[in-house]
């Protein structure tokens, strides 16, 4: 079978199937008489790959297989199809969503007590609709709490492969100037002006307490 | 290449351009953060907003401040926190009680510190703070890797689906699967009704003669006279030949195949007594049937 | 504007809506203080459809706009994307295909002997049809009913060398210590419940590609 043949069914039901296609599912498109030959598959989505070069769309790998996407080069002018602003995500949903990922399998409790703070319902309710996380057991104590884990969906939405090709985690820092005594040396106006540049730089306002929905103002 | 302005319509439009309030506090815009910071009853709500909680304050006033949050006036910030109780009736008041607990954390540390410790426990007792502090490690630490996945190239707001529009949505209609077991399992119910049936119980038999028999009727398909030997395969070995000759036999008693033989020792021919498909013309025997499945159980 | 980005920004654009776009609604994508240059978007459109000279999908325009499709030639390994399953075999199904695979070659009329039951042209004609079965020869009778055996492709099918390999008919008799192990023993409606769930929740492209050969006219 011609590779050109091969390229353009891979390519075209890449672009035709509205989830993410493995190698295997690819496969699955050829006859069983007439199978895609060993490699040629793979060969395919190379080629396609390195044609993207100077296309406004990329062949990505994510956790459920092969996609085209949008470059984030030029996503900002597509991004103006839709009138309607993309559903931004509090600190609180973000942080609950980082240790679910990087601690899976966790519980609410345990969530809380790392962030120091109430973890609420509809936070976990939002990363469930999302299927971003789900319920992946319940720890063997008294009240038997669920344990979060992440998604094969959440894997897709963010672009990785696997958990493996999240940003690595910190390394823990120093905590030097907890120490006793130490002067408050900073003058107060100074002080006053860094937080309220830090304030506005990370707006933290305006996401604020709305852990029920993402926003979605336009 | 240039910035779209998509990007910039993202971020919220800041309307003052001289000095950005910190907060609006009641309608009034905050240019000035208190100076003590943890104590404003107008600031609280800010902070709680601000903030992913009392770890997150602590860390922001430890980095940013250099606050020595160990030398805090333990009484001053309890009494306050306490008069907080009151503002936080119309707000979240589990923030607020996390707050408190975290002041009560601090209080008891401070408290610590100052007494002096019992001899004998001198050397045993960890540092109070140690505790605090590696909580507030733990927490920084993922309050980054919350700021990293925000980083992360997402769909929705990085990227989007590439689609194409596929204009013959006809899909495949393919045969069900079947597994063996539950042919065999059909097969075992036929046989548990046919002991029921008796005369028709199926023995065991060797499937290959049951093969070659279907082999051997199409072989001689044609019903030409075949030389008996051309029936055979030496190849298949001692085996096969069995197997093909219990076959013909097998045939010539259902009266499948007809072994003609003119003199002893001459060659021996054989000839299909089974239609073939040539005689399909014929009358079909189904057609007194309704057609349907009778309920097999 | 350069035009090759021009170019990816609709590429990209078209792949990412969902309903065709037409030439004004590619020029609202630029802001207007940085619009696409005159007759820039109409020569992107151009580019576009040339460059798919060789791949597997093609840019076409249609009543409400521009949109890229599957190219036709292709359509038939794509469209094994939505592979249907049709309903499973009836117990009559199963049970004939059993007595031809065991009593070869053998007429309708004694499998309808063994079975007790009639057995209709569709049960056989279905059997016929997925190449399974075929007529060997016709029985020199009144009537000249047909003689039914099994084919190479059933046994591929099933993964047997030959027929030998099938269980012996004694094996059968025991098979209840075997029944539990089987799905088959579950009542009706939970299974058919379970059958439906297993088809929602895997992909088709999953159980796709044993037979059906894509050669479809489309």
């Amino acid at each position: 079978m011609d590779q050109t043949l091969i390229r353009q069914i891979v390519e075209a039901a890449l672009l035709a199937a509205p989830q993410p296609l493995t190698v295997t599912q690819l496969a699955g498109l050829f006859p069983e008489d007439e199978p895609a030959p060993q490699g040629s598959l793979q060969q395919a989505l190379d080629e396609l790959r390195e044609a993207c070069a100077d296309r406004g769309v990329e062949l990505v790998e994510v956790a459920s297989g092969f996609r085209f996407q949008v470059k984030a080069a030029v996503h900002p002018w597509v991004a103006r199809l839709w009138t309607e602003r993309q559903a931004r995500y509090t600190r609180a949903t973000l942080e609950t969503l980082a240790l679910i990922a990087y601690r899976q399998p966790i519980t609410r409790g345990e969530i809380e007590q790392i962030r120091g703070v109430a973890v609420s319902t509809n936070t976990v309710k939002l990363l469930e609709e999302r299927e971003w996380v789900r319920v992946v057991g319940h720890r063997d104590v008294p009240g038997k709490p669920a344990l979060f884990g992440t998604t094969k969906g959440f894997l897709d939405y963010f672009g990785l492969r696997s958990l493996d090709e999240l940003p690595p985690l910190a390394e823990l820092k120093d905590i030097p100037e907890l120490e006793p005594q130490l002067p408050f040396d900073t003058p107060a106006g100074v002080a006053a002006a860094a937080v309220a540049q830090d304030i506005a730089a990370q707006s933290p306002l305006e996401e604020a307490g709305e852990d029920a929905a993402p926003e979605q103002s336009s | 290449m240039s910035e779209p302005i998509a990007q910039d319509a993202a971020r919220p439009s800041h309307p003052q351009q001289q000095e950005m309030p910190l907060a609006v506090v009641k309608g009034q815009p905050v240019l000035q953060m208190p100076q003590d910071l943890y104590i404003p009853p107008d600031a609280l709500e800010v902070f709680l907003e601000a903030f992913e909680g009392p770890l997150d304050l602590l860390l922001y006033l430890i980095r940013r401040q250099n606050l020595d949050i160990l030398d805090i006036p333990v009484a001053e910030i309890t009494r306050q926190y306490v008069d907080y109780i009151g503002v936080m009736q119309d707000m979240r008041f589990e923030l607020a009680a996390e707050y408190l607990v975290m002041a009560a954390i601090l209080a008891e540390i401070k408290s610590r510190m100052l007494l002096p410790r019992p001899p004998a426990e001198e050397g045993t007792e960890a540092d109070p703070r140690a505790e605090l502090v590696r909580r507030l490690q733990e927490y920084e630490r993922y309050k980054k890797a919350a700021e990293d996945i925000d980083q992360l190239d997402r769909l929705d707001r990085d990227t989007a689906l590439a689609s194409v529009h596929v204009p013959d949505r006809s899909a495949i209609k393919a045969p069900p699967p079947v597994d063996l077991k539950e042919m065999l399992l059909a097969l075992r119910d036929v046989l548990k009704r046919a002991d029921l049936y008796t005369h028709h119980a199926i023995r065991r038999e060797a499937l290959s003669v049951r093969q070659r028999m279907g082999e051997v009727l199409s072989q001689l398909s044609d019903r030409q006279f075949h030389g008996f030997e051309t029936l055979f395969t030496v190849e298949e070995g001692r085996l096969g030949v069995v197997v093909t000759f219990l076959s013909i036999l097998e045939l010539a008693k259902e009266q499948l195949l007809e072994i003609v033989q003119e003199a002893p020792l001459a060659p021996i021919y054989v000839k299909s007594l089974a239609a073939t498909d040539d005689d399909t013309a014929l009358p079909d025997p189904s057609s007194d049937e309704t057609g349907a499945d009778a309920p097999a159980d």
